[in-house]
């Protein structure tokens, strides 16, 4: 309709169009609350995670200060005024464990995903430049992770290492780099097909610069989206593992561990496994918000 | 003369997008008698399409939105009752597309989408059942249908029409697609036609075949068409009418003889210029670009492209249209308090400072 | 050992947390292994289930009544060569028969069984047995002397179940079969329990085994020493037929008519083991009329069933030790002033009554109150942080010296919450505690090593043949050392003496001094919290009689003994 | 043509990601801590027990050698013994991947019957309420913990309402259905098993529908997302204006193109599928091959474990490479790459 891409000599020049494209993201954006509502999910958890101790009506019974409590004569209280969320089979307060267990569930989330970035991305930074057989090689080689799905490989890597928390992060770190080298590499290929690239080399530019000048910025748009979408699913991951008896030690309060325990005092305990599960689906709905909401704004399709 | 079969008064569409609000259509009028045949030339981007779509009743809303006017089709309002608009746009109304390649689904054979078109183009809608039943392909009247398509598509001089039928879009040539999407469109008798572009998409030879075969059904079947082009050329090959369009507003409407003899607005003249160079005009004619439609230019609409502008007077004053003649109309100011073409042709010179060149004749319009 | 008290430990946790599967295995004898088969579910994989129905009712073997006994945990092996779990002990030793037998009392009695009477030479190490002449396997074949030389041999061979009780203690080449009905064993040394892990060794039919031996397999002439056949078929004497086994769905076994012995009016002639994947549906089968359950159903299951009518819940604390190890060797447990701080520093009362219902006993020392030779007069460790603190004052630690980790096996709350609960008690005594979970298998390495053993290990210590040996030489003797079963790595001459005295000596009243000494050093040296015995429950229909709980694994559910009122 | 060159050469390309699966595996297993041979022969085991037993699985061998020795075993399918069955890992497997595949078969079955109209119905009212609903429907289904669903759907519809069985694969029903496929829904059709095929479905239920929301969420999104790009191709306004009724249009030719591209996420959720299915079925205990594979992973047996692993590996490559196939069903014109312009 309107003659928006006719680009020509009186062109309104970069900063008009920056503006535009600043139009163009908050518009979409507006298009999406969701977004919104998932920011505001993230940052509530944020918080949560920083003034835990402060929140918490018994920060002691999530192991606070290396001050864990028990209150074995007080165990399984339905949730009540004093216990929001109840008591599990030690007597602590599963509210306050709740509330603990954000920090480990984001501390998880950013770790993993620094690692699977940082192994990832250059994996396809170079295959994706470099190409020929060593590309196809490095290729194949995350192919053979991809086709497993990432739970079963995590929980066997963690199980071959130690199964401690560290190892359980390392595990999944180690089985989604491949995604991060995957994305990489597609997006290397397409960018490698642009000119400009061609020229950057024409004049003489090394491939590193022609990286981190070029390529590198052209790829960052999708990884933040996918970062922001994986973010939800290795913490979701991450609490799977705790459900099968991987992951933090006790009494560091870990919400999917929880949720595993709560299973043996089920139907009558209903309250252990309900709230813990239910914080788990509430940071995983917010960064799934999130990360929609900014594939939205880059339009970028990442899977 | 009767009434017109097909009347657009003072259409007036807006379009919301993150850019803000585009006045794409400001004021239409437009007329289609029975039998007639009436071209709308453009550039792109004018408007035609959308003219076209909200005759159609195709319009998408939104993003698309109708501020003003109405449609008129034999009588009937179209744009207040929707239903009516359906029903008149199903039994009476078909259309040709632009670009062959791309209006044919490409994952069924050409039959079965013909058939759809035979089947359910009266507007009807279809159960479940009745999809499933299709999807199956057993349909009612099937052998019939068939037969319909055939001669159709041997109308259509589309060699071996039974094998067409079954083979994919992705194995007809463009032409052949072309051929097609014609024979589509006529398939349940429309009596009123239009045809957007349908043939700017194809190489020359091609084209006049395309147009000499519309012509004969549309002779054959006395049916009423506009057709929308940016070519001139072909408009005067085919139209008994030809309405200019620019940035949503008709400009000037006369016979085509009218209209190639003597062009009125300055830029049917432009237009008329640029002939020659049969391959899209933009910009050739005439220099600068269609307005931005989120904020076009006040008064007329043309006055920053036009040679012709008076400064004080085009750039303020709201153009309104002016009969010459009659149903002939011109939108300039210009052509005001019913000044002759002679006396708004010197003044048009006084304005460009310099002779203006010999009014076009026919032949200088004509093809190569 | 997971009859815990507020942890229902049921088939779930065998499928998420497999290791502790397997140390249920030691303790309570159910292995993990099992855990694989029941990772079919209660009608298993839909195989075939023509001639049984899940009642039980199935065909009879002579007119006597079936029982239904239903199980949350699968058999993984029926050889009687392999199978050393509480669900496989108690299938073997119904349908096999071993030379000795235990009596239902508690601690039980060894009682002639296959053979008549048997005579210890004052060697001490030559045992002359006489087998009955009645017995017949139940192709008919005789059991002879041969058979039972054949038997010891294919257990010390193929090395797997059981055998680790005569590694060292009894060679094939020293049983030699005198004539059809006399076999002498040789010990390689005095070993005074000997007879009292006879009970285990089943007697095989040795032509029935070897027919139908697969050719292929790591026994050499042996093939594969027929286990594969024997998963599914029996070459036993015993007093039931293996009918049937459905994998992880149900194994049925019918009276033997020939059998030597003799079964009660009112028998139970027919007995299928139900393997149910939930609590939740075996506590289901009882309402519906099943005669026993096992003994690892949650309390909360136990209590709803004593709610209801004809069904009783019989609960008893027999052998099932749980200790908490500390690593003797290693600063600052390595001080006994700081072992005794600890011991008294712990809540014994919330252990036993909060974390556990209350009806489980607190160890007097390393043996449980039912095992002969246990004595009363010991130094017994209350919580009392004065005592504590008194202890650590006359120590070179201080209270902040103790930082110390405590390891137990993945899945077992009971041992997590204990953990969790001396965490805080030291915290009260002014010291630290990490709690760590660790896989089964892990922990086995672990106490490989003294510098890789955690500070104090939980440990239900396995239960097996009837003797205070069984406790206190694995946990207490330095040849144990390296074993998750001495994780404190004690160190102590006088009971390294004691021990291999109590095995040397034959005569039990001579033992009792003994081991009493023994329990009591251990006992001042407090190398572990002695924390509890462990009641043992078992649900049972009112109308089944004659059920006795000796406390020995499998040896609960004879169900020959058992008839109806 | 091309399209069965391309599935040609796909094949093949799958079989070195197989070797290499394996590879990584087979390794994975073998550095895991702990001695599996204590772990099969118990507890109280003698070290020289162990060792034998370790000569016996060639655990003493060099690492390549064993994986020599392993593939050659699996080339006559004999996966090893599974030391927690003590039963050829391929026999445990038999018995225990029908369970799997029923269940996550269902799985997908529904995914793709709710998630692609949901899907469509989305793109139909691209941006209203329809797609707004239908959007925040399917971020809770991938946001849910599948682990955590099934226990909400036990709690309520099992333990509450009562209307469904919590756990297991079939209830007590006598005889059983004769095993020939081991799917007992179709055992139990074949031997007009009614009680037995009841029963099954009933325990199906419940972790079909635990282990279809993710999927479902995917495969709505990718439909919608698909169908609106479709849905604004020139052919649909063109039949629009031929006034094809808008139900045909979008079922008829809209859907056919997007399910194509639909069918590529549905072969990458099948893998996800399988994932979540190591945690559903042990929601449900239900006696699947991932059940299976969660023990054997965490009892570290060590061949069971390769076996799952590897099956797990297969399963997906082969639905991928049958996706391929479909592709070309639901969109001729890949027969026809060769000659469009």
């Amino acid at each position: 309709m309107s003659n928006s891409e006719t680009v020509t000599a009186d062109d309104p020049g970069v900063l008009e169009r920056r503006r535009e494209d600043l139009n163009r993201v908050v518009y979409r954006f507006k298009q999406n609350p969701m977004s919104i509502l998932g920011l505001c999910i993230i940052f509530g958890f944020v918080f949560i995670a920083i003034f835990a101790p402060y929140i918490a009506p018994y920060p002691n019974d999530a192991g606070y200060q290396n001050q864990p409590a028990v209150h074995f004569d007080q165990k399984f209280e339905s949730p009540s005024a004093e216990h929001l969320f109840g008591t599990d089979q030690a007597g602590r307060d599963i509210f306050s464990r709740v509330l603990f267990g954000t920090r480990l569930s984001l501390r998880i989330g950013v770790v993993v995903l620094a690692a699977a970035v940082s192994i990832g991305v250059p994996v396809g930074l170079v295959a994706g430049y470099l190409g020929g057989g060593v590309g196809m090689a490095l290729m194949r080689i995350t192919d053979v992770f991809l086709s497993v799905p990432p739970l079963v490989l995590a929980l066997a890597v963690s199980v071959a290492l130690e199964p401690n928390l560290t190892n359980v992060m390392l595990a999944i770190a180690a089985v989604w780099w491949p995604w991060y080298a995957r994305l990489t590499y597609g997006e290397v290929l397409s960018v490698k097909e642009e000119t400009y690239v061609e020229a950057s080399r024409g004049i003489g530019a090394t491939s590193t610069r022609t990286i981190f000048r070029e390529i590198l910025p052209n790829v960052l748009a999708p990884i933040t989206v996918k970062m922001s979408l994986d973010m939800g699913y290795a913490i979701l991951v991450a609490a799977s593992l705790g459900f099968l008896g991987l992951g933090a030690q006790p009494p560091t309060p870990e919400w999917g561990t929880m949720v595993s325990q709560g299973r043996d005092y089920m139907p009558a305990q209903w309250w252990y496994s309900t709230f813990p599960g239910l914080a788990i689906f509430l940071i995983v709905l917010g960064f799934n918000f999130l990360g929609d909401g900014l594939r939205d704004m880059f339009d970028v399709e990442v899977q | 003369m009767a009434d017109p079969i097909l009347s657009v008064d003072d259409l007036s569409v807006e379009f919301e997008t993150y850019e803000g609000r585009h006045h794409v259509l400001d004021g239409v009028d437009l007329t289609v008698e029975e039998g007639e045949t009436v071209a709308l030339v453009g550039e792109t981007g004018c408007g035609k399409s959308v003219t076209a779509k909200s005759i159609m009743g195709t319009l998408p809303r939104p993003p698309g939105e109708i501020t003003s006017g109405s449609i008129t089709y034999d009588g009937t309002g179209l744009l207040a009752d929707a239903d009516a608009h359906a029903r008149v746009q199903g039994e009476e109304m078909s259309m040709i597309f632009q670009d062959p390649m791309t209006y044919l689904s490409p994952v069924y054979p050409v039959g079965s989408m013909m058939a759809d078109v035979a089947t359910y183009s009266g507007g009807e809608d279809v159960s479940w059942l009745g999809m499933l039943k299709n999807l199956l392909g057993r349909r009612a009247n099937r052998g019939e249908i068939r037969e319909r398509s055939i001669e159709l598509l041997d109308r259509m001089r589309i060699p071996d029409p039974e094998g067409t039928l079954d083979r994919y879009p992705v194995e007809l040539s463009g032409g052949m697609r072309q051929r097609v999407i014609v024979a589509m469109a006529l398939i349940n008798d429309p009596t009123f036609l239009i045809a957007d572009e349908p043939t700017t998409a194809l190489d020359v030879t091609v084209q006049d075949q395309i147009l000499s075969l519309l012509r004969e059904r549309v002779e054959e079947r006395d049916l009423s068409m506009l057709y929308i082009t940016h070519n001139l050329g072909v408009a005067r090959e085919i139209a008994d009418r030809i309405c200019i369009m620019y940035a949503g507003e008709i400009v000037e409407v006369g016979t085509t003889e009218e209209i190639f003899d003597a062009p009125l607005h300055p830029y049917t003249r432009g237009l008329l210029d640029s002939i020659p160079k049969l391959t899209g005009f933009e910009g050739d004619g005439i220099d600068g670009q269609i307005p931005d439609y989120t904020d076009p230019p006040t008064g007329c609409r043309f006055h920053p492209r036009c040679p012709a502008a008076m400064a004080g007077t085009c750039d303020v004053e709201p153009v309104e249209s002016h009969a010459v003649g009659d149903d002939r109309a011109v939108a300039c100011h210009l052509y005001e308090d019913g000044m002759s073409f002679g006396e708004a042709a010197t003044v048009a010179e006084e304005e460009a400072g310099g002779p203006t060149d010999e009014p076009v004749t026919a032949e200088a319009g004509g093809e190569p | 050992m997971r009859n815990d008290t507020n942890h229902n430990f049921d088939r779930r946790d065998f499928l998420r947390y497999g290791s502790a599967a397997t140390i249920s295995t030691i303790f309570a004898g159910c292995t993990g292994n099992q855990s694989s088969d029941s990772t079919t579910n209660d009608s298993g994989d839909g195989s075939p289930d023509t001639d049984t129905s899940d009642d039980g009712s199935s065909g009879s073997g002579s007119g006597g009544a079936s029982f239904e006994y239903v199980t949350t945990v699968a058999p993984s092996s029926l050889d009687p060569m392999k199978g050393s779990d509480n669900l496989e002990t108690i299938v073997l030793h119904n349908v096999y028969d071993p030379l000795v037998y235990y009596t239902d009392s508690t601690p039980p009695e060894l009682q002639p069984w296959l053979a008549e009477d048997w005579e210890v030479a004052d060697d001490g190490r030559t045992y002359t047995f006489n087998l009955r002449s009645d017995a017949t396997f139940h192709n008919g074949d005789p059991v002879t002397a041969s058979d039972v030389q054949y038997s010891v041999q294919r257990m010390m061979e193929m090395q797997n179940g059981f055998s680790w009780m005569w590694s060292g203690i009894l060679s094939p080449e020293n049983v030699t079969a005198v004539d059809e009905t006399t076999v002498e064993m040789v010990t390689t040394e005095v070993f005074a329990p000997f007879l009292y892990t006879l009970p285990f060794l089943y007697v095989v039919n040795q032509e029935q085994v070897e027919a139908n031996a697969a050719s292929d397999g790591n026994f050499g002439e042996h093939g594969d020493y027929g286990t594969s056949w024997l998963e599914d078929n029996d070459a036993g004497s015993g007093p039931y037929v293996l009918s049937e086994r459905e994998r992880s769905r149900q194994i049925v076994i019918e009276q033997n008519d020939d059998w030597w012995g003799s079964f009660p009016d009112d028998r139970y002639s027919s007995v299928t083991t139900e393997i149910v994947q939930e609590s939740a549906t075996a506590a289901g089968r009882m309402r519906e009329g099943a005669e026993m359950s096992d003994q690892w159903l949650p309390l909360q299951t136990y209590n709803d069933l004593e709610g209801g009518d004809d069904v009783r819940v019989h609960a008893k604390a027999t052998f099932n030790p749980f200790y908490i190890y500390m690593h003797t060797q290693r600063a600052p447990l390595d001080d006994v002033h700081v072992r005794r701080a600890i011991s008294y520093a712990f809540d014994y009362e919330a252990a036993l009554n909060d974390v556990m219902a209350g009806d489980s006993d607190h160890l007097q020392g390393p043996l449980p109150g039912a095992m002969w030779s246990h004595t009363e007069d010991l130094p017994t460790y209350e919580q009392d942080f004065e005592a504590a603190q008194a202890e650590l004052d006359q120590s070179d630690y201080s209270a902040s010296d103790l930082d110390l980790n405590y390891t137990y096996v993945s899945g077992l709350t009971t041992e997590e919450s204990m953990g969790l609960l001396l965490q805080s008690n030291l915290q009260e005594l002014g010291g630290s505690l990490t709690v760590e979970r660790a896989p089964w298998s892990n922990i086995t390495e672990m106490a490989a090593n003294p510098d890789t053993t955690p500070d104090m290990l939980a440990i239900y210590l396995s239960f097996s043949y009837a003797d205070p040996d069984t406790f206190l030489y694995p946990a207490w003797h330095s040849d144990s050392h390296g074993s998750w079963t001495s994780a404190a790595w004690y160190q102590n001459d006088e009971v390294d003496r004691l021990l291999t005295e109590g095995r040397r000596t034959v005569a039990q009243e001579n033992r009792i001094p003994i081991y009493e000494e023994a329990q009591r050093i251990i006992a001042e040296d407090a190398p572990a919290l002695f924390v509890m015995n462990q009641a043992t429950r078992n649900a049972l229909s009112e109308s089944v009689q004659g059920f006795q709980d000796n406390g020995i694994t499998g040896y609960r559910q004879t169900f020959h003994r058992y008839h109806q009122d | 043509m091309g399209h069965r060159n391309y599935l040609i050469k796909r094949g093949l390309s799958t079989i070195p990601m197989f070797v290499g699966l394996s590879v990584l595996i087979f390794t994975l297993a073998r550095v895991i801590p702990g001695r599996p041979a204590r772990l099969a022969l118990g507890p109280r085991a003698s070290d020289e027990a162990v060792q034998n037993l370790r000569e016996q699985m060639g655990l003493d061998k060099p690492l390549w050698e064993q994986y020599f020795d392993y593939v050659g075993g699996v080339i006559q399918g004999d996966l090893g013994q599974s030391l927690i069955s003590n039963r050829n890992v391929a026999t445990d497997l038999m018995e225990y991947f029908p369970a799997t595949f029923e269940l996550t078969t269902l799985a997908m079955i529904i995914a793709v019957f709710v998630g692609v109209p949901l899907g469509v119905v989305a793109g139909q009212h691209k941006d209203r309420w329809p797609d707004n609903a239908s959007r925040l429907f399917s971020f809770f289904n991938v946001s849910l913990p599948p682990f955590w669903a099934g226990i909400l759907l036990q709690l309520v519809i099992a333990f509450q309402l009562g209307w469904l069985p919590a756990t297991g694969r079939v209830g007590d029903v006598s005889p059983m259905p004769i095993e020939t496929t081991g799917l007992l829904l179709v055992d139990s059709l074949l031997a007009f098993n009614v009680p037995a095929f009841v029963s099954a479905t009933q325990h199906l239920i419940l972790p079909a529908i635990t282990l279809s929301l993710a999927p479902i969420a995917d495969i709505a999104r990718m439909t919608r997302s698909s169908f609106i790009e479709e849905y604004d191709k020139d052919y649909v306004e063109g039949l629009r204006t031929h006034g094809i009724p808008e139900r045909l249009i979008a079922y008829k030719y809209v859907l056919r193109r997007s399910f194509a591209s639909s069918l590529t996420i549905i072969g990458l959720d099948y893998g996800f599928l399988l994932g979540s299915a190591f945690v559903v079925e042990i929601v449900f205990s239900w006696p699947g091959m991932a059940s299976y594979g969660v023990e054997a992973i965490l009892q570290k047996d060590i061949n069971a474990m390769v076996g799952v692993t590897l099956v797990v590996g297969a399963s997906f490559l082969l639905v991928n490479f049958a996706v391929d196939v479909l592709y070309g069903v639901f969109d001729p014109r890949v027969w026809h790459d060769g000659d469009s312009q």
